[in-house]
């Protein structure tokens, strides 16, 4: 092994979400979709066909009338850092771990589009292209050009913003400084948070404060007996809001229609 | 040696084996993978320098400060500006999308000017006595707004008609509240400005009066969940606890509940309350509980040149004769407030009114009148944004064109000057030298994210500093404060566009509505509807979500279309049954038919389609 | 006119009639053909798979159709390598049966994938960690090796041999067919298998998550064994159908009950082994996960009904029909037998498939319902009619039952012996 | 897939598995491989009639394959482990030296009315094979073998200088639907052809006078009760007449009695063809 080839520091970066500061305000979803050249949804899309790489969904606790209570959760790839569920199943290596940042990487331009690691993810994070990407007239002239855009029939999901990880890698590089800087690389929907409630950063650097909120006691990870260590952190005082994170309760009998 | 083909096939063949023994063949399939990767069809992101450009958004009143990473000069994303003293460096889901509205596929492309001014100048020599023409300015405040009242001053039976402003005019000051009610408010879903208010959330208690869990009740630190339409009934028992046992009958609480809470409000102040629709009664319970001064202040008046003061007063549409307008101008190029149609129509003049709207697309009032003249849209347009509700100081910031519009875009401000025969001149800058003429206040420019005091800096400076991205802020030198219990400073009875609450339940119109949609923008980003379709975060524009109950009653099962049915008219709509709207309510995301029936607090009824 | 391509002796239906019988299939498989290129040419969004239903009819009928075409492989292999000379009577249709099926399930794959021109990427890049690749080769390779198998059955038609070319490679290629039934069986093994493993490495799908050995899953060995229990219960079934439809005998009885006592035999095994790991997995694999067993079974409709019928009405009892000797002599148990445990399989596969995804794994996530649009379902026919055709088109020109023409002979002399007695 | 490709990398799961999948390629390859190589020799050594007659053998019903010496009941039961080659067959050896020698009453056998002269030998694919002075064969088709062709639509028969062998084709005859292959009873050159109208088909030369496969002597009547035996099952399999039309001879021409019989299943029954 060529001492050159290591990464100078290895990262895992990470993420907390402070579930009593989100107002479902949907900014995330939209500064994701913007960074990211996702296409405006095509008019067969419904919430199960679109392609929503950080989705807020509504959580309630079961309760009717006044003793009823809702919390915004928003859900994008849990980054798993321990058998990453989506990689050992891709029959053609399209997604990987980047072993020096611990960010799952989906490579859509190796994409067979066989929605096995779909099957394969507990936490629907991962999004497939059901139509050929179309933007309005001139808009695309909007598209970011640290991102390709995908073709039909890929799969793809959250990379942590990976054109921006690229971006500050250069920052740091043109700086002479051979490590991002805490602070230096944040992903879009972090930067777009009007309230703060989604923190970036390095779980390996204690002082980060992802790090921070994964030892708080208030903080907890969505199916976290699965095993598969995943890096996004969430955090609510409210003890009925902690129980998102464990296995579906069996069904009383009525279903969300707005879903 | 004599050659023949056999040697020579012999020798391919033996060549093409060989080859194969080398990487050169699988190298090419393996390129092949990446050329197969270029679909055609996709299209490339344009490349060039990535630059930074500051602007203000002009969704909203709200202006949040922008940073837009261009490339080439073409904005690609926008983000809000840190350290910004309002905005706080957030932006909501609308503005993070406004660099796509230029190219939103039911953009105003054309329109016929030259007609339109013939038509104008048709009208205007016909307006008789006691008819009018008249400006609608749904966002008043700006420059425009003021070349506007200079225009209609300068016309015979000019009016100019805005609408009322919110709160009788005074401003939130927020950082100072420890108790916020709110009946009914959407303070975390687009009141005000979204990152002033998060940055202030962390000081006040926040008690929400709503019938139903709306995003804000969800995050306040109580909710109560009144009985739809009792949010009046409501804010004078906690003004006159002497009512209250007949406000716990209207609103489903407590009598303890409701005393309980009008001691919380007195005991950890300063309080404010916050209604939906400016409630006469929430606004006397701020006076009772000494909000003005503290919460509630009067902002001072963003200077003006001289010369403008000899202008048309600012009157609201209620207070127009119906029938009595020939000429109607209507800007909506930046989004403001928002009249039913139904309420503007009966103003207009029986035979042949003209209405000119100026607009980006055809989902407004452009539906309604005869010309509808294409006009910039942000962020192409240039326009100041009047201050903030949430902003105690006096502010002015430019929305700065990034994006050059289309040819053939109508400027709204000179049309109706030269209808008027004024000279609208360069009214920004002029404003923006009476500002620095004032020498009050400091700028805050967004590049460097440092603050100027205002005599610091020199005329042309400051322009430039405008139009490259700052806000001025006035200061707070003469804060108008009121005292307790003065009673002739507090705003009457608020005229209002819209039905009032206390439309009394009816058999008519058994339902009341609610708009879900933090701001009623005529159109978003394709990129919104992309948000309202992929999730349930929203609903989609024109849709509507009731009680099961309240649906079969109307008689409507499941997800299905519907008739929304008001006093002013009717309209398709989609409709959602939900458990969690309380009965007697309809939850409406609105689009442009809804508003075109639909106020705040309407009542309705479903009707299945 | 095709007279001279039928197989001397025994009788096919005239032109005319099965014209008549081909030409619903084949509109059917226009029809099919019309969605497949739907689907293709405008992308997936034909069909109402999405996000959460990635997977649909198309891969329960790929997992249900390989299962069932396993009788090639294992005919073969009690046939070629444990010499049960009794199933040579059905080695050529099993063979027949195991083409359509794993061609069948090749095509519904190539319309659902998203990118079909790259499927040779899995060959380039392979993921040798993905039970999917294993899938992938083993299928591929065992398609071709059951293309190897199927050429001597065209070859051997009686107009093609007589050009000596394919004569003399037929009997050569003939000579060598074990080893290609020993290929075979090991492919199989490991295709069979790893479909299985497909769902059973899921660890984010606790529903489908099972423990094993090494780096296969339980369901691994289950779907080796399930399959090899259904292959002969399929082969039998269609043999079956194949008499009454065509109203000739063509195989002899104990061939047939062969192949039922076969396929009781490992489907005992079976329902053993499954009873066994979904003890394990309800009271150990799926807590440990997270999820108690039992709420997976409160979601409407699949209740506990479904691993009842699963494991009990449609693996116990037509393993007990199966193995009692009296039963299986009637052909009417051993029939209803052979389809109770086909069904049993293919509900099987319908769990692993649609009930894995229909259940939610996030306490906020809703229970999950998918129709079939009717691109999908035309897909679907596709392959069924595109089967039945190959097929009808083997038994009419290619000798699926060598023993046809001599049981034919024999129902004659049956008839015949009276008279026969009474002459000489 | 290739160690210069992307994503190859050398840990044992890559080389078990491509390792796995190389074998199976090479020996599904070599397979097909081998028998084509087989095959090109076999086509270059003239096999391929040895072969048809080996696999049409081979796919006879067990009942047809019985050997010689079940017809004349020395053996109950004994299927011909040479196709019917008993040149090569020891136990014909054995069981010929054994026996004792034929005593000829008479100059033919007349089974049903047919007529088997026994100064010839006998095929059992109804073609008989008569010496001739000039050290040549008369090949030609028995009584029963005409019968059941009657007036052959069509006859195809080798050109003279060409060759036939033992068991392989001699020569075609259509009648009705049938496409019937007659069997050559010896190896040897083409000499001369007949026809249906002439007393032979074929006048051939020999390789060796050795026709110790063919039938002849006591071995006639047997043979031949036995194929009237499965002329009866292959008609009546055809669902022709239980009986033979004329109370047990066959007639002249068999065919014309069963116009709805295939008579192609009969032929090829009978002429020992699949």
């Amino acid at each position: 092994m060529i001492a050159a080839n290591k990464p100078n520091k290895i990262a895992r970066y990470g993420m907390s979400i402070d579930l009593d500061r989100c107002t479902g305000c949907g900014a995330c979803m939209v500064a994701c979709a913007v960074e990211n050249n996702v296409p405006p949804a095509h008019e067969g899309a419904t919430a199960r066909k679109g392609i929503t790489w950080i989705r807020v969904f509504k959580v309630d606790n079961g309760e009717e009338g006044p003793a009823r209570r809702s919390v915004f959760v928003p859900v994008l790839c849990q980054q798993c850092g321990e058998d990453t569920p989506c990689v050992h199943v891709c029959p053609q290596q399209a997604v990987e771990v980047d072993p020096a940042t611990g960010i799952v990487g989906q490579m859509p331009e190796r994409c067979l589009g066989c929605r096995y690691c779909m099957a394969a993810c507990p936490y629907h994070a991962r999004f497939f292209n059901w139509w050929d990407p179309q933007w309005p007239a001139g808009m695309e002239k909007t598209l970011n050009p640290d991102v390709a855009p995908r073709m039909r029939g890929v799969v793809e999901k959250c990379n942590f913003c990976h054109g921006r990880w690229h971006a500050a890698k250069e920052r740091a590089a043109a700086a002479g400084k051979s490590e991002i800087e805490a602070g230096a690389y944040v992903p879009a929907c972090v930067e777009s948070c009007p309230t703060g409630a989604i923190r970036f950063g390095d779980l390996k650097d204690a002082a980060s404060e992802p790090a921070v909120a994964a030892k708080d006691a208030h903080s907890f990870r969505l199916l976290e007996k699965l095993g598969t260590e995943p890096k996004i952190y969430y955090h609510s005082k409210r003890d009925w809001v902690r129980q998102v994170a464990a296995a579906p309760k069996p069904p009383n009998g009525k279903e969300n229609a707005r879903g | 040696m004599q050659r023949t083909r056999r040697d020579i096939l012999l020798f391919m063949g033996g060549g093409a084996a060989g080859a194969m023994l080398t990487p050169a063949p699988w190298r090419l399939v393996t390129d092949a993978a990446i050329w197969s990767e270029n679909w055609p069809g996709i299209p490339r992101p344009a490349r060039g320098e990535i630059t930074a450009r500051y602007t203000n958004c002009a969704l909203c009143p709200a202006g949040c400060a922008v940073r837009a990473r261009c490339v080439a000069g073409q904005p690609v994303s926008l983000a809000g500006v840190a350290g910004n003293p309002l905005s706080q460096g957030a932006l909501c889901a609308f503005g993070l999308t406004g660099h796509q509205l230029p190219y939103h596929p039911q953009r105003l492309k054309q329109g016929t000017p030259e007609e339109a001014a013939a038509a104008v100048r048709g009208a205007m020599a016909k307006c008789g006595a006691g008819e009018s023409v008249a400006v609608l300015d749904l966002a008043p405040g700006r420059a425009a707004s003021w070349t506007y009242r200079r225009a209609m001053a300068a016309v015979a039976n000019g009016v100019y008609l805005a609408p009322p402003p919110p709160l009788g005019g005074a401003a939130v000051n927020l950082a100072k509240a420890r108790t916020v009610l709110s009946l009914g408010a959407p303070l975390l879903d687009g009141w005000g400005t979204p990152g002033n208010v998060h940055a202030a959330r962390a000081n006040f208690r926040l008690i929400q009066a709503e019938p139903w869990e709306s995003r804000t009740a969800a995050l306040a630190d109580e909710w109560l969940p009144i009985r739809p339409g009792s949010e009046a009934a409501l804010a004078l028992a906690l003004k006159d606890p002497k009512t209250a046992p007949s406000a716990a009958q209207a609103t489903g609480l407590t009598e303890k509940q409701i005393l309980d809470l009008a001691n919380e409000l007195t005991a950890n102040g300063p309080a404010l309350v916050l209604s939906a629709d400016d409630l006469p009664e929430a606004l006397a319970l701020n006076h009772a509980l000494g909000a003005w001064g503290q919460t509630l202040v009067a902002r001072p008046e963003v200077p003006v040149p001289d010369a403008w003061k000899k202008a048309a007063p600012e009157r609201v549409v209620a207070s127009v004769p119906d029938n009595s307008i020939r000429v109607l101008f209507i800007d909506e190029s930046v989004p403001g407030s928002h009249i039913p149609w139904g309420a503007i129509e009966k103003k207009l003049v029986r035979d042949n009114p003209v209405v000119v709207a100026f607009a980006w697309t055809l989902e407004g009032y452009g539906r309604h009148a005869q010309f509808t003249l294409p006009t910039a849209v942000y962020p192409e347009l240039t326009s100041d944004i009047p201050p903030a509700i949430d902003s105690p100081a006096a502010t002015f910031r430019i929305s700065v064109s990034l994006v050059a519009p289309p040819a053939g875009m109508a400027d709204p401000s000179a049309f109706i000057a030269k209808a008027a025969g004024i000279d609208a001149g360069n009214a920004l800058q002029e404003r923006a030298d009476a500002i620095h003429k004032s020498g009050r206040g400091t700028l805050f420019t967004y590049a460097d994210g440092k603050s100027t005091p205002l005599k610091d800096i020199k005329p042309d400076a400051f322009w430039k500093s405008l139009n490259e991205g700052a806000t001025w802020l006035g200061g707070a030198e003469e804060p108008l404060t009121r005292r307790r219990g003065d009673a002739e400073e507090i705003p009457g009875e608020l005229p209002s566009e819209a039905p009032r609450l206390r439309v009394s339940a009816s058999d008519t119109f058994p339902l009341l509505v609610a708009f879900t949609t933090p701001t009623p923008a005529t159109l978003s980003s394709p990129l919104m509807s992309k948000l309202y379709q992929d999730s349930d975060l929203r609903m989609a524009p024109n849709t509507a979500a009731l009680h099961p109950d309240t649906a079969r009653a109307s008689g409507i099962t499941g997800a299905s279309r519907a008739v929304l049915e008001t006093q002013y008219g009717r309209c398709a709509i989609g409709v959602i049954p939900d458990e969690s709207v309380p009965p007697g309510m309809l939850e409406v995301a609105a689009g442009p038919e809804i508003l075109d029936i639909c106020g705040a607090f309407t009542r309705a009824k479903v009707v299945a389609a | 006119m095709d007279r001279e391509f039928i197989t001397r002796g025994v009788k096919r239906c005239s032109g005319g009639k099965f014209l008549l019988w081909i030409l619903p299939w084949v509109a059917m498989l226009i029809f099919g053909l019309y969605s497949a290129g739907l689907c293709l040419v405008k992308g997936l969004n034909q069909t109402n798979m999405d996000n959460r239903f990635a997977f649909g009819l198309w891969i329960f009928l790929d997992l249900t159709v390989i299962a069932l075409g396993a009788g090639a492989f294992f005919t073969g292999f009690l046939l070629y390598i444990l010499k049960m000379k009794e199933l040579r009577a059905v080695i050529n249709s099993a063979v027949v049966i195991g083409v359509v099926c794993y061609s069948g399930a090749m095509c519904a794959l190539a319309v659902d994938v998203g990118q079909p021109l790259r499927f040779w990427f899995t060959f380039w890049y392979p993921n040798v960690h993905s039970m999917l690749t294993e899938v992938t080769f083993c299928i591929t390779c065992y398609l071709t090796v059951l293309m190897i198998e199927y050429l001597p059955i065209v070859l051997k038609n009686r107009k093609l041999r007589d050009v000596p070319e394919f004569l003399v490679f037929e009997h050569e290629l003939h000579k060598l067919i074990y080893v290609l039934a020993g290929v075979g069986t090991f492919l199989s093994f490991f295709h069979q298998g790893s479909l299985g493993g497909l769902y059973g490495v899921l660890r984010g799908r606790p529903f489908a998550f099972r423990e094993g050995l090494a780096i296969w899953p339980s369901t691994f060995f289950l779907f080796i064994l399930s399959a090899a229990a259904v292959g002969p219960s399929f082969v039998l079934l269609t043999t079956w159908l194949v008499e009454k439809i065509s109203k000739k005998r063509l195989v002899r009885p104990e061939a047939m009950q062969m192949l039922g006592r076969i396929s009781g035999l490992l489907l005992a095994v079976y329902v053993l082994l499954k009873t066994i790991d979904t003890l394990v997995w309800i009271n150990r694999t799926s807590p440990g996960n997270g999820f108690p067993a039992a709420q997976y079974y409160a979601w409407h409709p699949f209740g506990t009904w479904i691993l009842f019928t699963e494991i009990a009405l449609l693996g116990m009892v037509p393993a007990l029909i199966l193995l009692t000797p009296k039963l299986r002599a009637r052909t009417g148990w051993l029939v209803s037998a052979a389809a109770m445990a086909c069904c049993g399989v293919a509900l099987n596969r319908f769990v692993q498939t649609v009930q894995t995804l229909a259940v939610p794994t996030l306490s906020f996530d809703k229970f999950m319902t998918y129709t079939p649009s009717w691109q999908e379902v035309g897909t679907f026919l596709a392959v069924l009619a595109y089967g039945v055709l190959v097929y009808s088109f083997s038994f009419r020109y290619f000798q699926l039952f060598p023993d046809e023409r001599e049981l034919k002979l024999e129902v004659a002399q049956v008839e015949e012996e009276p008279a026969l007695v009474g002459r000489y | 897939m290739l160690p210069w490709n992307y994503g190859f990398h050398w840990t044992a799961g890559t080389m078990i598995f491509m390792g796995a999948f190389y074998t199976v390629v090479v020996i599904v390859a070599s397979t097909l491989v081998n028998a084509a190589l087989r095959s090109r020799r076999a086509l270059r050594t003239r096999q391929a009639e040895r072969i048809r007659w080996a696999e049409d053998f081979h796919d006879l019903p067990a009942r047809d394959r019985q050997c010689r010496h079940v017809l004349t009941g020395e053996f109950g039961y004994r299927e011909c482990p040479n196709a019917f080659d008993c040149r090569q067959c020891e136990t014909h050896a054995k069981l010929v030296a054994s026996a004792a020698p034929d005593r000829i009453s008479e100059p033919e056998e007349d089974i049903f009315g047919m007529a088997f002269p026994l100064d010839r030998v006998y095929h059992r694919g109804h073609t008989w094979v008569h010496s001739e002075p000039d050290g040549t064969v008369t090949v030609g088709l028995d009584d029963l073998g005409r019968r059941l062709l009657g007036e052959p639509d069509r006859v195809d028969l080798p050109q003279p200088g060409g060759r036939v062998s033992v068991n392989g084709t001699a020569w075609h005859a259509h009648k009705r639907n049938a496409d019937v292959r007659i069997l050559s009873p010896v190896d040897g050159e083409i000499v001369a052809t007949g026809g249906p109208d002439a007393p032979w088909y074929l006048r051939i030369r020999p390789d060796r006078m050795d026709f110790r496969n063919l039938l002849g002597g006591h071995e006639i009547r047997p043979w031949v009760m036995r194929e009237m035996e499965r002329l009866q099952l292959a008609l009546s399999a055809e669902g022709a007449a239980p009986t033979l039309a004329d109370g047990g001879v066959p007639v002249q021409d068999i065919a014309a009695v069963y116009p709805q019989a295939d008579w192609d299943a009969v032929c090829g029954e009978m002429f020992l063809e699949a």
